[in-house]
């Protein structure tokens, strides 16, 4: 188990230096480059040139990103060119609340989703079903930033139940992950489903039936456990993407997270804090995969005591099943 | 492995609920009316920064205003300068230097006490920076001299008579030099200034609290915190529902709304923001006079400006700001003319140009734009592009592209035409180098005789016209929402308000 | 009277069909048969005879849909089960009647440990909180002949025999009247195979309860049953005791089945597999289902159906060529 | 269970494709989503007949700016004095074909590479190949799209482009999986014993029956590749005006949502059909082509 986990870790190395070069690289490519947004209006030559030396820009983008990746051997994730300040503190004071967005976005989906995905997979079929899977494509097929503002009129304005953005407690929360949550719904619900189905099918629901056990318990204590690891799969992998940010729903919510960060120092093609970020991301993102592997095996005890190189293959074959 | 799941979500969950409490509202009180002691203002635009040597924009603006202090300071309302940190001033005879006499009652928000090696400090950090507001001094200032501890003498490089509103300018504040070494990252936000600025988070929140040791007046607010919300109909919607108590910029189609509601008000003020079409006539199509002015004459203005700020703006006649010193307009208005337009094209050589702008208004005075110029047979090309890169792409020493709307906010005094003439000027989107307008520009730097100034202005304004160079679309309506009970805000035209003195009445 | 206070289940023309989309299965149709306490019941017949069909319909478990119990009555101990509530089942299942799957392998929850399995039961029917309960279910893994701290083993950790003896735990942790065994041995090795039977019959006979031991093995009929049904297409077409079925078999059916059985007595003879095919079931043909494959079948056999005729004793048989008294099937005899 | 025998049984007797169809054909929400994407197609396709571009699409009138829906305007204007339901009409080309073309480019590049990754397993090949496509994957996908759009300039191309390169992961993954299922099959081995050539089996012999997992994620993928796209509008990185890019319109609207909800309420329920009718297609296609969730 130690050294399973400590290979994966390990695996995440060459996706980081695989990762922040794509990014460095194609950042540097973007028009408009640091310079120009620093230089002020009527910039001296001089000082575009201590500039272009401040920051690497008279010599080879490989020279950059060399002297990025040194730093990051020591743990630098480097420093902003606008703000001065270290990646590192930029990253991690936006992190909570990107944290607490894609937990509300996953409990809303789980929410909603896990009991559409039963009902539709137990009345597979039915017009039930059908009327299921279409709600949870609504949330999906309404785009982020429409829904966002729907929200923010009905439930702020003119309800006034939550605060109308910003990261100032649990209320202010709530919108913002039903905005995400939604859009998570259709896959969620369609996963519980399939999942759901393959397993109502299996014998021991009968065996479970057979010994006298209320079908309401069949269903969510006797199928459900068995249905969870594709639907685990899935909560990871939103998990995922919400802590890389939702872009989208944190500029309509002025919600300050790692989605905005990114994409406002993406605009202002600050290369050191859009790579740090998108690397702490990547790390994040490869923890939340192991974290889900691991938890597998406490779902499935089939899957415990076998993270040998067999077991990790296994676990490897159920993850892409899922998918 | 299960029991930790369980607890690890009662942590989760506990952990909600306390971010869930807190926020109470509290009050203070002064004789009768009781004020807020915690006020909120919601702007469109990020702080990224609490260094104001930093940056020149009009959102750090806002912020340095109240929490730095600069030598002197505009009074636009009265077109004059005041006393700041200084309390007197005097020119040499050529205008090349500036003796300026302090405050000796001043300390520094860390405590440290204001003299005149303060100011020395700070005018040569600026200078040594190379950042967006040292480019203000670098050329300008030659050095600082202390004479005594509250004396300190500015010797130009050459004769400058609008020096004085660049020591009005907020990055031009004084910084303490004690602070910025202990901390190089939060020294620079001590400044002399009414609010100390306590949490920076860019891309969220300024938070201020008042300095108790400020050396003016004081407010009776305590916290003052300037919030980020980048979607104007969620910031109107704070507004309205109390979460913040002044709303800049509310989106034009919602101004309705403020007026409707009986808790706010909507404060419009003349901006001396100009929208205006610039070619580059370094090159291609720009370069063209018979296109530039065919463009001028086949646009319809009224339309550009229903479409584009939904009617919220006048006709802008000359390219300057309307409050700025010098402006001329005397040379009326590019007459919509289809056949005159017509005319113009048929001398030219080109028959395609494109536009390439960056967000919402521009981009529908675009569209309107290419919508007209196609009844004269002009194609115009829109392209859209990101800040960054449009930024790099009209840079003066790029300026690859061919025409683009830009909007221009204009300060008070003359020279800051040489923002949008001068040589090497990034905001020289017309990648202007002609040499009348640039030899104006020095003489109009140097002269302090008003009258001939005002013609060396006039003349540039004048050649604008004729040439076509900028095409001056219309100036934009400033609109403010707040809260009724909001005051003490002192509103500016180029949007650099000062909200130091904010009071909120409830 | 005597008799029939001593009758345990009581089918009476069930009829079960599977409605698809754009066709109905019958696969069960117009079966009745008796079930004495006590006494255990063999159900013969060929994969897709209906026998597992008629046994879920017992615990009212067909699955809905497709399954529907178009008619009959299935009475246990007096009461029609057909007529029970749910919640009325839940409390049957289980408690009154149990059941055992033909596939261990399959039939146990991978993420539960069989002691939790068995314990859940117990916990429904018995009221027995979580820590009795567990230990109740320890006590009844010694008795089906596996440790007592296997409990806490999760089913992957078990081979399949020893699944088959958790799955009878599960049976008859509460004691029921009934146990339906659906080819309880078939997936299992032959070693193991007589193990469980042996197994299960002394629990039976522990226990005093009556089964139902659906299989198509007629080997493991005339080892553990007292009276045997045969089942095809849906229909019970021959019932009796053992005796009756195994000495004096009437229908042509019954007949080629013990003719298709080896005889280890004489290993140099062929089989003599019936020919032919069942027919589709969604397809079945307006007279005997089994006419088309009958070597006796004349053209009325084809056309109606036959009704039972009884032989005497507790003999049924299904075949309308017992119409003409003078009817006998060439028999062989049958070593065992 | 003799009752699934008895059921593939009957589905035996068609071919496979037909199979398909039959079972798709029962599914309603499968068959409106086919309906309306025709429909949708039908329209992007005629677009050029249905409405003039020069007039109706971008030719503006300003005084008819922001008028609700009436006979003349049966959607309304927009900010400029457009006929909403006119430029959606016309729209309907762009976001159509964001999102078919942006699928295409995945397709080809994942299913490419995720047939070589699925074949050559186990070698250096598949490992490359796998890990890059970890590293695509480990971007969030907006973020990617984000980046790349900055790098390459907003525009039509540009966008079908960054939407299309972050979902090749997906086919890469997605085919992989299929081929290493099909190719343990004894056809392939046949295959090889008479000599075919690699690339020929894989494409005429592994491909082919792979298909099924890869068209169901094609017609899933198409609708988000729709969503992006319009979030990438949002963000100011889509189809350049004043084009009516869908996604483009419904982002102009939000500065009107209080007060003139239509200039949102048009594209976005456009946006929302369109969407939904291919994931209901896609949901159909993947209950028709998986025996297990056969009923």
């Amino acid at each position: 188990m130690h050294r399973y986990v400590i290979k994966r870790i390990l695996l995440l190395i060459p996706v980081i230096i695989g990762v922040s070069f794509m990014i460095y690289f194609i950042m540097d490519l973007a028009p408009g480059d640091i310079i120009t947004q620093l230089v002020g209006e009527d910039a001296t030559e001089e000082q575009i040139k201590a500039l272009e030396h401040e920051y690497g820009y008279d010599r080879s983008v490989f020279y950059r990103y060399g002297k990025y990746m040194l730093g990051l051997l020591h743990g630098d994730l480097g420093t902003s060119y606008i703000t001065k300040k270290p990646v590192w503190d930029m990253y991690i004071s936006r992190l909570p609340k990107t944290f607490w967005l894609a937990v509300g976005a996953s409990v809303v989906a789980i929410g909603l989703s896990i009991p559409l995905g039963i009902v539709s997979a137990v009345k597979s079929g039915s017009l039930v079903d059908n009327s299921c899977m279409v709600l949870a494509l609504l949330g999906l097929s309404m785009p982020n930033f429409w829904l966002g503002l729907l929200l923010i009129i009905e439930f702020s304005l003119n309800l006034g139940w939550f605060p109308s953005g910003g990261f100032r407690g649990f209320s202010s929360v709530i919108l913002p992950a039903i905005t995400i949550g939604t859009g998570h719904m259709a896959v969620m619900t369609r996963t519980t489903r399939s999942s759901m189905i393959d397993v109502i099918r299996q014998d021991y629901l009968r065996t479970a039936r057979a010994k006298g056990v209320s079908e309401n318990k069949v269903i969510t204590k006797h199928a459900f456990r068995n249905a969870f690891i594709p639907i685990l799969t899935i909560i990871g992998g939103q998990l995922c993407a919400g802590i890389g940010g939702a872009v989208i729903t944190e500029t309509v919510f002025s919600w300050p997270g790692v989605g905005r960060l990114i994409i406002d120092y993406v605009h202002q093609r600050d290369v050191p804090v859009v790579t740090g970020a998108i690397i702490m991301t990547t790390i994040i993102t490869g923890v939340i995969h192991l974290a889900v592997d691991l938890l597998y095996a406490v779902v499935d005890p089939r899957i415990k005591g076998k993270y040998s190189r067999k077991g990790v293959k296994r676990v490897k074959k159920v993850r892409k099943e899922a998918a | 492995m299960k029991k930790l799941l369980v607890s690890l979500i009662c942590v989760f969950l506990i952990c909600g609920f306390v971010f869930a409490g807190g926020s109470g509202e509290q009050k203070t009180t002064t004789g009768e009316v009781k004020y807020k002691e915690a006020v909120v203002c919601a702007d469109g635009s990020q702080i990224t920064t609490g260094d104001p040597q930093s940056i020149n924009n009009i959102q750090h603006n806002r912020l340095f205003k109240c929490s730095h202090n600069t030598l002197v300071s505009y009074n636009s309302a009265e077109a004059k300068y005041e006393p700041e940190l200084a309390t007197s001033w005097e020119w040499n005879a050529d205008l090349t230097e500036l003796t300026l006499k302090l405050r000796n009652d001043v300390t520094f928000q860390n405590g440290e006490k204001f003299t005149a090696n303060d100011v020395k400090y700070s005018y040569e950090r600026i200078m040594s920076l190379n950042s967006t507001a040292s480019s203000k001094f670098v050329g300008v200032l030659d050095h600082t001299e202390v004479i005594d501890d509250y004396t300190v003498k500015l010797v130009l490089v050459k004769p400058n008579v609008d020096w004085l509103d660049t020591l009005a300018l907020p990055l031009a504040s004084i910084v303490n030099q004690k602070a910025i070494e202990a901390d190089p990252l939060k020294g620079p936000w001590v400044g002399t200034g009414m609010w100390t600025i306590t949490a920076l988070e860019e891309g969220d929140y300024v938070h201020m609290v008042k300095n108790d040791n400020y050396w003016g007046e004081k407010t009776p607010t305590r916290e003052l915190t300037l919030r980020y919300m980048g979607e104007a109909s969620a910031r109107l919607i704070a507004l309205q529902n109390g979460e913040v108590d002044v709303c800049i910029s509310p989106a034009n189609t919602e101004k309705g709304y403020v007026e409707e509601d009986p808790n706010l008000k909507l404060i419009e003020i003349p901006s001396s923001t100009c929208c205006y079409f610039a070619f580059n006539t370094s090159k291609g199509p720009g370069s063209d006079e018979n296109l530039r002015l065919a463009l001028a004459h086949c646009i319809n203005y009224e339309d550009v400006i229903l479409g584009a700020s939904s009617g919220e703006g006048t006709r802008a006649i000359s390219n300057w700001g309307p409050a700025t010193y010098g402006y001329y307009d005397g040379f009326g208005d590019y007459k919509y003319d289809l056949d005159l337009a017509k005319q113009y094209l048929e001398k030219s050589a080109y028959k395609t140009i494109t536009i390439s702008v960056k967000d919402n208004a521009r981009l529908r005075a675009a569209q309107i734009i290419q919508a007209n110029a196609k009844e004269i047979g002009l194609t115009v090309v829109i392209e859209e592009l990101e800040a960054a890169a449009l930024t790099a792409k009209s840079a003066f020493k790029t300026a690859e592209h061919e025409s683009m709307i830009y909007t221009m906010g204009w300060n008070s005094y003359g020279d800051d035409a040489s923002r949008a003439y001068g040589k090497n000027s990034n905001t020289n989107k017309a990648t202007l180098s002609n040499d009348r307008v640039m030899e104006l520009l020095e003489l109009g730097r140097q002269c302090t005789d008003d009258a001939k100034r005002k013609e060396y202005y006039k003349e540039i304004q004048v050649l604008n016209h004729e040439h076509a160079w900028y095409i001056p679309l219309y100036y934009t309506e400033l609109s403010i929402a707040i809260n009724k009970g909001v005051s003490g805000i002192i509103w500016e035209g180029h949007q650099a308000h000062d909200y130091s003195n904010i009071v909120v009445t409830v | 009277m005597d008799k029939e206070k001593n009758i345990l289940l009581d089918i009476d023309h069930l009829t079960v069909n599977y409605e698809l989309e754009d066709e109905t299965v019958e696969a069960v149709r117009d079966v009745s048969f008796k079930v004495e306490k006590g006494k255990t019941l063999g159900l013969v017949g060929e994969t897709g005879a209906g026998k597992t069909t008629t046994a879920l319909a017992i615990l009212n478990l067909i699955p809905d849909p497709p399954g529907v119990i178009k008619g009959g009555k299935i009475m246990l101990d007096g009461e029609n089960v057909l007529e029970k509530s749910m919640k009325e089942m839940t409390h049957i299942r289980g408690k009154e009647v149990s059941m055992i799957f033909q596939d261990p392998m399959t039939s146990l929850n991978p993420v539960f440990t069989v002691g939790d399995q068995i314990a859940e039961a117990l916990m429904i029917h018995e009221n027995l909180d979580k820590g009795a309960a567990f230990k109740k279910a320890q006590e009844m893994l010694e008795i089906v002949g596996i440790p007592g701290e296997r409990a806490h083993e999760y089913p992957h950790q078990f081979s399949g025999g020893m699944k088959q003896r958790v799955v009878i735990a599960i049976a008859l942790a509460c004691n029921p009247q009934l146990l339906i065994a659906d080819e309880p041995t078939t997936a299992l090795d032959v070693t193991i195979q007589a193990q469980v039977l042996d197994l299960m019959k002394e629990l039976k006979k522990k226990y005093g309860m009556a089964m139902i031991l659906i299989t198509h093995d007629l080997g493991i009929i005339a080892e553990t049953c007292d009276d045997v049904a045969v089942m095809y297409a849906g229909q019970i077409i021959e019932r009796g005791s053992l005796e009756e079925i195994f000495n004096t078999a009437r229908h042509p059916y019954t007949e080629g089945l013990f003719n298709s059985l080896p005889n280890i007595a004489d290993r140099k003879e062929r089989l003599k597999p019936i020919p032919g095919l069942m027919p589709d079931p969604t397809k079945l043909p307006k007279g005997c289902a089994f006419a088309p494959r009958c070597p006796y079948a004349k053209d009325s056999c084809i056309d109606k159906m036959p009704e039972e005729i009884h032989f005497g004793g507790t003999h049924y048989c299904r075949c309308s060529r017992y119409e003409d008294p003078g009817f006998r099937i060439e028999r062989e005899d049958i070593q065992l | 269970m003799a009752r699934q025998k008895l059921v593939s049984r009957q589905y035996m007797k068609r071919s496979r494709s037909g199979e398909v169809w039959h079972r798709l054909k029962k599914n309603k929400g499968a068959m409106a989503g086919l309906v309306i994407i025709a429909l949708l197609a039908l329209v992007a396709i005629f677009a050029d007949v249905l409405v003039d571009y020069d007039t109706q699409v971008i030719g503006m009138t300003l005084k008819d700016r922001l008028q609700a829906p009436s006979k003349q305007h049966i959607m309304g204007t927009d900010d400029l004095g457009r006929d909403i339901f006119a430029r959606l009409l016309y729209g309907s080309r762009f976001s159509l074909s964001v999102g078919v073309v942006a699928v295409a480019i995945a397709v080809v590049v994942g299913v490419i590479l995720g047939a070589f990754a699925g074949y050559y397993t186990g070698g250096i090949v598949e490992d490359i190949i796998m890990r890059f496509t970890d590293i695509f994957a480990a971007v969030p996908n907006m973020l990617m799209a984000i980046v790349i759009v900055a790098a390459l300039g907003a525009n039509t191309l540009n966008l079908m482009i960054s939407v299309g390169v972050t979902s090749i992961p997906q086919f890469v993954r997605t085919t992989r999986a299929a081929v290493l299922t099909v190719t343990g099959q004894e056809y392939i081995e046949s295959a090889r014993a008479i000599g075919e050539s690699e690339t020929k089996i894989i494409f005429k012999h592994i491909l082919p029956n792979c298909l099924s997992p890869i068209i169901v994620r094609v017609t899933l993928r198409v609708s988000s590749a729709i969503i992006s796209a319009s979030s990438l509008s949002f963000l100011g990185l889509g189809v350049p005006a004043p084009a009516p890019e869908w996604g483009s319109m419904l982002s102009t609207g939000r500065a009107y949502l209080r007060g003139y909800s239509y200039m949102t309420l048009f594209p976005g329920l456009a946006i929302m059909i369109t969407v939904l009718a291919f994931n209901m297609v896609g949901d159909g296609l993947r209950d028709a082509l998986d025996p297990k969730l056969k009923k």
